[in-house]
């Protein structure tokens, strides 16, 4: 039973780590209506900031802090020097676009940084594994990621949702020719949308570098997970890129922690043993084929709220 | 609303001063020189077959499609050439044509986004005075823009361009689309705002409700103003009405 | 002809540009120490990157085989892009020298007397942790690695040798996975006296990470292979200490050769360690000066060089190795681990030597006998 | 008495907390030009909708031509005779006009499975969809692409393809918006041609139009049908005056 | 219809012959590789052009069109570990087992729209490569070496290198010319009317999924086809070929080159792979360059090189 609900716990702290990235493209993505995929490059960037200004200040809180600077800066000059002329454009154009950044991004940090990736570790304070129930011990620093995801989901939400704000950005998304025509100045909302968009995609990057890596190309397998999880939850819904995120957190964690000895029981043994780790690798794209097939428009589709 | 403050300002010179503007679309060019006037507190009407160009004015007006010469003056500025959102900001609401409501915002999203004052009118629009002009909408507060039937999408634009508070009101199409209840409703709206000081630019095919509350008309014909003069002019010579609308 | 052109495929792109950035270092520097000349004969090496793409390293194969007509094509990281250029050297009558990748087919039924490895087997290297551990009386283990080839390769390398019980085996999604959270908890669960994994580059970094914050490093001894070397262990740190792996060379084997080896390219390189990747594209630069002076420069006498490359006529880093019948070395593996050397920093360090001439088992079913 | 062409009973569609179409029930004589007025938001576009299978019902049957269409896909019933024109341009941006109105025959020239000849160079289709064009007033321009053509010139071209696909019954929602004060005037007699050939159903603001072309009316509101009956009893009827028609210059003075 | 002369005209025939001429260029200089090289980029631009077929005629944007190649390579390469040599049994199971893949996840994506069919195209494609790398039998993971190509009894000899590269480019240009009547047949019109509008075209009678399903199908055998062709060439095939970054430099390729016109794929393909090439001779950090000139081209270039040679002409 105990397993059940660390493995319950592991899943659900997987989803939300999967939402920290999620949740900026969410904002680019969801609701700007952007196809970013140099969303990846910036989480990238927002882990090899982190690493280098935690390595020159020697905290890890200046550091993260910096970084979190730098990648909205980043994300604000990219957006005004290219990605502003792409808004109103195909969604393929989008994708061509932001292709080519990633290669440019990659190809950039190993030129800056080297092929090797960089370390960042974890000041010591956040090192301890914490006794959650007696006998589940848990990372404090995954303990912190939980804070941090849950922040930043009620955050959004709140900006997107609840003020003018969130209003005019859903409504740019839709038709920028009438919201300028309202008197708002769209272009700089974008910019200053994008470069949060950017900045949270750092937050990810910098989060998850101590327990992931920071290296050339980190951005791009998650990234597809980002945006299964948010098609799952159907685009522009901020509670469904959260629902979604924790779900397949806790579906990939809980079907490959039981999957495997539930085939051994159906299955011959050499029959499972090829079989398991096939269907646990599958199991996101499955989940979300019959998700998609069964709801075609995500679980939470966003006019519907 | 300020309406003796507005009527007031700068009542020597127009409001809106459009002088022999040229647009294209692409390659092929809609306006040749055209040009019209609205002083303060006056409500103007454009009219003209479809295709003549009437939306194309406007849209050049607000920077959407802008002219590649003459000149557009608001309220004292040049403003061709300004992106839309500073012409806007200066005080135009716009109606346009085919509502272009937001889909993806709820009804009450689509007031709120809207809303602003920037002009400082003492008796601002809010959204329980929309409410009261369009009870229709204040039944839908919460929908999503897409699922109103098409006239809600009408009340709709009108009560979001509103909620800007311009100077200048312009209406694409005013009625297209609303029951006659409504429609009536609509032009003693628009004689009421008048009545206030409002200035107000107007497209609509009723040329009898135009003649009736309108100052002026401009008659739109390949895109040139053909036409201007006040409505016992227009009423006084019904060959132009039947020479360039077919009546 | 009057130079020795050598084509060298690898990564040089992508993240596991460091690995292929090591060799290439590794093999400048030994043609450094040839003097850049193989018996008097100038030395032409065109570097080309195969984007870790089975498809892209084929083509690259074939570029450097009918466009360059080179002599000898060295490297390959990846068993994949091994497998897919492998035909094309071999058809063109091309030696080509692996100098990492290491499939099985390639030990067995693909063999080739144009094929040779200065690396190992897949199998071999998790096969002596295996014997490790029994030397260390563990009596049961949890296995961990990532679920694709060489990860099938390396459990079953370990589970051919290990005595105790295999409590548990578990494989990761590749290489997209991000998190080992339920595979580290189901280990501590099983009661497992020891875990042993394989993840190479940056999930071995990710691996430990987890590892060590979620308290598993304190609580179940891990054994590895392939997941803790000079190129992860920067990122990896202090994480990495007293983490033992096996490997067919270290940097501290007590050679000449190794010594000058390792001192040149720190000395060329500043700020690099060399790595294993780097040793065997060391040798395999040597395997061919061997062969080529053995012929006195006559590259057209390809079995005269073939039998010569098969004696391993050369100083190894590694020590003397000697070839088994599918020109895959047969030779020791040690026991090596992490510890702080003189001047504070992470290093590697040769602990015992866990087996001697260990010869893959796939060689009888090479038809070259 | 004949047998009506189309017969809705007791349709219902809901959407969320309101009723669109509530308990719905109404007939459609062959032959006729009928005419659904009432206030925005009424159910009317709803109506149409369910009629030709864009929205379902969630409950009622619809009959057309003797046969229940109720759960009939729009393109099935299209191939039946039924087609629409939508109050909301809905036509293909980026082909040309002829190439809208062509495709609208050839949905109902056999199947489209045919994978080589030139389609563009098929003589009837072209010709079928030029003499739409044509009875529009859109001859002219044929070969504009849409995302060019005026809002007035769209409104006339949405009714060209519904033309072309030779329907039984003509369902038209609102065809003169938009247009001008001319155009208007050309698709009242247009309308008053197609109806000697086509049934039609006509839902529309501009009450002239309505009663100048009408045989018969009926008004929703709230989705109900609170009257239904020839105009010159719908013009008096003091229930419609207060929900729609207004003051009774509205209908007379109107123009 | 006449084939305007314009720039983009002018560059697709200029394409076509130099394509068509390469051998002699090869024979006559003696680089064998460019014609190596030139073969892959046949076989790529073919399966550019059949995603073309659905993503630019069809607005259906697959991201799974990698797997198809894929499809196509392993049913060549299991049927040649299995003994049967034959391209006149290897062939058409490749084409048969495409269109059937295509006709199984297109009849259940075709459900959804837009970017969701975008991600559902994703996750079939994925799945076929995590079921390839399951294939222990076959390879899994490290790949299949085809160790005979295709035999057709004696008709033509696929290790002669000029005679396989005659055979892609006339699979390339038969694969153009099907697509270029597809798209002006009623058929065609049918699936580029769904794309615009699909709510107008159910309205006036249309099945449109029927439609779009059996344009997908095409596409999906067509790209097939380019799978077996990749497998000959390359003698071998592997999961790799199926992940999703394939998939995705397919759709660069498709976009780069122009979508909606039959001859971008060729061109983007021909670009995209050149540019690879080239760049990785001369520099290891081609991502500088290569992802700025991506920026710029859809930046400057709406509708990809075509686009752009298109509106030069017209001035
Ligand atoms: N986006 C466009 N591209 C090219 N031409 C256009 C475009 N929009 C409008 N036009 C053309 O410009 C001319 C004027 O159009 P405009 O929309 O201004 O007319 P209008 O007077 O508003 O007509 P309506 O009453 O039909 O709305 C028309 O001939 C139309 O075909
Ligand atoms: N998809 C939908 N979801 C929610 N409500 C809807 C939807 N479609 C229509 N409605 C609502 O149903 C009611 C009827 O709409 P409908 O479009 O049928 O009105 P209408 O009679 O055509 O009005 P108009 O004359 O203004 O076009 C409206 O109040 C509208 O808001
Ligand atoms: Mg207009
Ligand atoms: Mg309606």
């Amino acid at each position: 039973m105990y397993l059940v609900v660390e493995q319950l716990l592991n899943g659900l702290q997987f989803g939300l780590l999967l939402f920290l990235l999620a949740a900026g493209l969410t904002l680019v993505f969801g609701i700007m209506d952007f196809v970013n995929l140099a969303h990846g490059s910036l989480y990238m960037m927002g882990a090899y900031f982190a690493a280098t200004f935690v390595a020159w200040t020697g905290s890890f809180v200046l550091g993260a802090l910096l970084a979190l600077g730098a990648t909205l800066l980043l994300g604000i000059v990219l957006e005004y020097v290219a990605l502003r002329h792409l808004y109103g454009r195909d969604h393929l154009d989008q994708v061509l676009a932001t292709f080519g950044l990633i290669l440019f991004f990659n190809d950039a940090v190993r030129l800056i940084w080297g092929p090797a990736g960089l370390a960042l570790p974890l000041p010591a304070w956040l090192t301890v594994p914490v006794q959650i129930i007696p006998g589940v011990y848990y990372p404090a620093y995954r303990l912190m990621i939980i804070v941090v995801a849950l922040a930043v989901a009620a955050m959004l939400y709140l900006v997107v949702m609840r003020t003018r704000v969130g209003m005019l950005i859903r409504a740019g998304a839709s038709n920028r020719e009438m919201i300028g025509a309202l008197g708002i100045n769209i272009k700089l909302l974008f910019t200053l949308v994008f470069g949060l968009g950017a900045a949270l995609a750092g937050l990810a990057g910098l989060m998850q570098a101590p327990i992931l890596t920071v290296q050339i190309g980190m951005g791009e397998n998650i990234l597809i997970l980002a945006f299964v999880i948010i098609v799952i939850g159907g685009i522009g819904s901020i509670r469904g890129a959260f629902m979604a995120a924790v779900f397949v957190g806790i579906i990939d964690t809980m079907g490959r922690a039981f999957l495997p000895d539930l085939l051994r029981k159906v299955l011959s043994g050499a029959a499972a043993s090829t079989a398991a780790p096939a269907l646990s690798s599958m199991l996101i794209y499955l989940l979300m084929a019959i998700i998609l097939v069964l709801r075609p428009e995500g679980l939470f589709p966003a006019a519907k709220r | 609303m300020a309406d003796t403050k507005m009527a007031d300002t700068k009542s020597a010179e127009p409001l809106l001063e459009v002088d022999a503007i040229e647009t294209c679309y692409g390659l092929s060019q809609v306006l040749f020189g055209l040009s019209l006037k609205i002083k303060a507190g006056e409500m103007v009407a454009l009219m003209g077959r479809n295709g003549m160009g009437k939306t194309t004015t406007i849209r050049s007006i607000m920077g959407l499609t802008p002219a590649r010469s003459g000149a557009i003056r608001f309220a004292g500025e040049a403003v061709r050439g300004l992106p839309s959102y500073k012409i806007a900001k200066l005080g135009i609401g716009l109606v346009p044509e085919g509502r272009q409501i937001f889909p993806n915002l709820t009804v009450r999203e689509n007031l709120v986004a809207a809303s602003g004052n920037r002009l400082g009118a003492s008796d601002p629009w809010t959204i329980d005075k929309i409410h009261a002009l369009f009870p229709r909408l204040a039944e839908r507060t919460s929908n999503m823009g897409v699922t109103l039937s098409g006239g809600e999408q009408q009340m709709l634009a009108i009560g979001r361009a509103l909620m800007t508070n311009p100077k200048l009101l312009i209406l694409d199409e005013a009625t297209e689309g609303l029951a006659p209840l409504i429609r009536d409703e609509i032009w003693s709206c628009l004689s009421m705002l008048k009545g206030r000081g409002q200035s107000v630019l107007v497209i609509d095919k009723n040329v009898g409700n135009l003649t009736r509350i309108a100052d002026r008309h401009y008659i739109i014909e390949r895109g040139r103003t053909v036409w201007g003069g006040t409505s016992e002019q227009l009423i006084a010579e019904p060959e132009l009405q039947h020479k360039y609308l077919g009546i | 002809a009057d130079s020795v052109k050598i084509g060298f495929v690898s990564t040089f792109s992508g993240p596991t540009a460091v690995i292929g950035n090591d060799m290439r270092n590794s093999f400048e520097l030994a043609l450094d120490h040839l003097g850049r000349k193989i018996d008097g004969k100038p030395v032409e090496v065109i570097y080309e990157d195969d984007q870790q793409k089975p498809d892209v390293g084929k083509q690259k194969t074939e570029k450097l085989v009918q466009s360059d007509k080179v002599d000898f094509i060295v490297g390959y990281i990846w068993s994949n892009v091994l497998l897919a250029s492998l035909k094309t050297a071999v058809d063109s009558k091309t030696f080509l020298i692996s100098a990492n990748a290491g499939p099985s087919q390639l030990a067995g039924e693909l063999c080739s007397p144009y094929v040779f490895s200065t690396s190992w087997q897949n199998d071999q290297t998790p096969a002596a942790m295996g014997l490790y551990m029994n030397q260390k009386g563990v009596k049961s283990v949890f296995l961990i690695g990532p679920n694709y080839a060489a990860g099938k390769d390396m459990l079953a390398g370990v589970k051919s040798t290990f005595k105790g019980e295999v409590v548990g085996e578990e494989y990761t999604v590749w290489p997209s996975q991000l998190d080992f959270s339920a595979e580290l908890t189901k280990a501590r669960n099983s009661k497992a006296e020891s875990i042993f994994v394989f993840y190479p580059g940056a999930a071995g970094v990710q691996f430990l990470n987890q590892y060590a914050q979620a308290g598993i490093k304190v609580q179940i001894p891990l054994y590895t292979a392939f997941t803790v070397d000079e190129l992860s262990l920067p990122l990896q740190k202090d994480n990495a200490i007293g983490i033992p792996g096996a490997q067919e060379w270290v940097n501290d084997l007590p050679n000449a050769e190794n010594k000058k080896f390792v001192e040149d390219y720190r000395k060329k390189y500043p700020g690099l360690r060399p790595t294993y990747y780097g040793a065997q594209a060391y040798d395999a630069a040597q395997l061919i000066n061997s062969a080529v002076v053995a012929v006195k420069g006559d590259l057209t006498k390809k079995d005269a060089m073939k039998a010569e490359m098969e004696k391993a006529n050369f100083k190894s880093l590694r020590g003397p190795f000697k070839y088994g019948n599918n020109h895959i070395p047969i030779q020791n593996f040690y026991l090596q681990d992490v510890v702080k050397d003189a001047d504070g920093q992470l290093s590697l360090k040769t602990v015992a030597t866990i087996v001697k001439d260990d010869q893959d088992k796939f060689h009888d079913k090479c038809s070259m006998k | 008495m004949v047998d009506p062409l189309l017969r809705v009973d007791n349709l219902v569609r809901r959407f969320g907390g309101i009723t669109a179409t509530d308990n719905l029930s109404m007939e459609v004589l062959p032959g006729e030009l009928h005419a659904i007025i009432g206030p925005n938001g009424a159910g009317k576009t709803t109506l149409i909708s369910q009629l030709t299978g864009q929205v379902m019902p969630n409950s009622g049957t619809i009959r057309f031509a003797g046969r229940d269409v109720t759960s009939l896909p729009s393109y099935k019933r299209s191939r039946l005779g039924l087609a629409r024109s939508f109050q909301i341009t809905s036509l293909l941006k980026d082909f040309s006009a002829i190439d809208n109105v062509a495709l609208a025959a050839q949905a109902h020239d056999g199947h489209s499975f045919r994978f080589w000849g030139n389609a563009r160079k098929e003589r009837h289709l072209r010709a079928t969809a030029r003499a739409a064009l044509e009875r529009v007033g859109l001859g002219q321009r044929a070969d504009i692409v849409v995302s060019q053509l005026s809002h007035g010139a769209q409104r006339e071209l949405e009714l060209a393809v519904a033309l072309a696909t030779k329907p039984q019954l003509l369902l038209l929602d609102e065809p003169m918006a938009g247009l001008g004060v001319t155009e208007s005037a050309r698709m009242v007699a247009l309308l008053k041609e197609l109806r000697k050939e086509v049934t039609i159903v006509l839902v529309e603001h501009d009450m002239e139009a309505v009663f100048a072309l009408a045989d018969r009316i009926t008004v929703l509101v709230y989705g109900r049908v609170i009257a239904c009956d020839v105009p010159d009893a719908i013009r008096k009827d003091e229930e419609v005056k207060r929900a729609y028609l207004g003051d009774q210059h509205a209908v007379t003075r109107h123009g | 219809m006449m084939p305007k002369l314009n720039a983009s005209n002018a560059v697709a025939a200029l394409l076509c012959v130099a394509l068509v001429l390469l051998p002699v260029y090869s024979a006559v200089t003696g680089n064998i590789f460019i014609l190596t090289l030139f073969t892959r980029i046949a076989i790529y631009a073919l399966a550019a052009a059949s995603l073309n077929l659905i993503m630019g005629y069809g607005g259906m944007m697959s991201f799974g069109h990698a797997a198809y190649l894929g499809i196509g390579g392993y049913a060549v390469g299991i049927l040649a570990a299995e003994g049967i040599g034959s391209g006149f049994i290897q062939w058409p199971v490749a084409l048969a087992v495409s269109a059937l893949f295509a006709l199984l996840i297109g009849a259940l994506s075709l459900r959804t729209r837009g970017v969701y069919f975008i991600m559902i195209t994703l996750a079939f494609a994925q799945m076929a490569y995590y079921v390839a790398s399951a294939l222990s039998r076959y390879g899994g993971d490290d790949g299949l070496t085809v160790y005979k190509r295709s035999d057709f009894a004696g008709l033509i000899n696929l290790s002669d290198r000029n005679q396989f590269y005659y055979l892609c480019l006339a699979c390339l240009f038969g694969g153009l010319y099907l697509i270029w009547r597809i798209v002006n047949s009623r058929f065609g019109l049918v699936v580029q009317g769904v794309r615009s509008n699909e709510q107008r075209m159910q309205a006036i009678g249309f099945h449109a999924n029927r439609y779009r399903l059996v344009c997908f199908v095409i596409s999906g055998t067509i790209c097939g086809l380019a799978g077996a062709l990749l497998a000959n060439n390359t003698d071998f095939v592997s999961p790799a070929v199926m992940y999703w970054t394939r998939s995705g430099d397919l759709m660069v390729m498709v976009i780069l080159g122009g979508m909606g016109s039959l001859f971008g794929p060729v061109v983007g393909a021909t670009v995209y792979l050149l540019l690879e090439e080239l760049l990785s001779q001369f520099t290891e950090y081609s991502g500088l360059i290569l992802g700025p000139v991506l920026l710029l081209i859809v930046l400057f270039a709406r509708g990809g090189i075509m686009g752009l040679l298109g509106r030069m002409s017209r001035g």
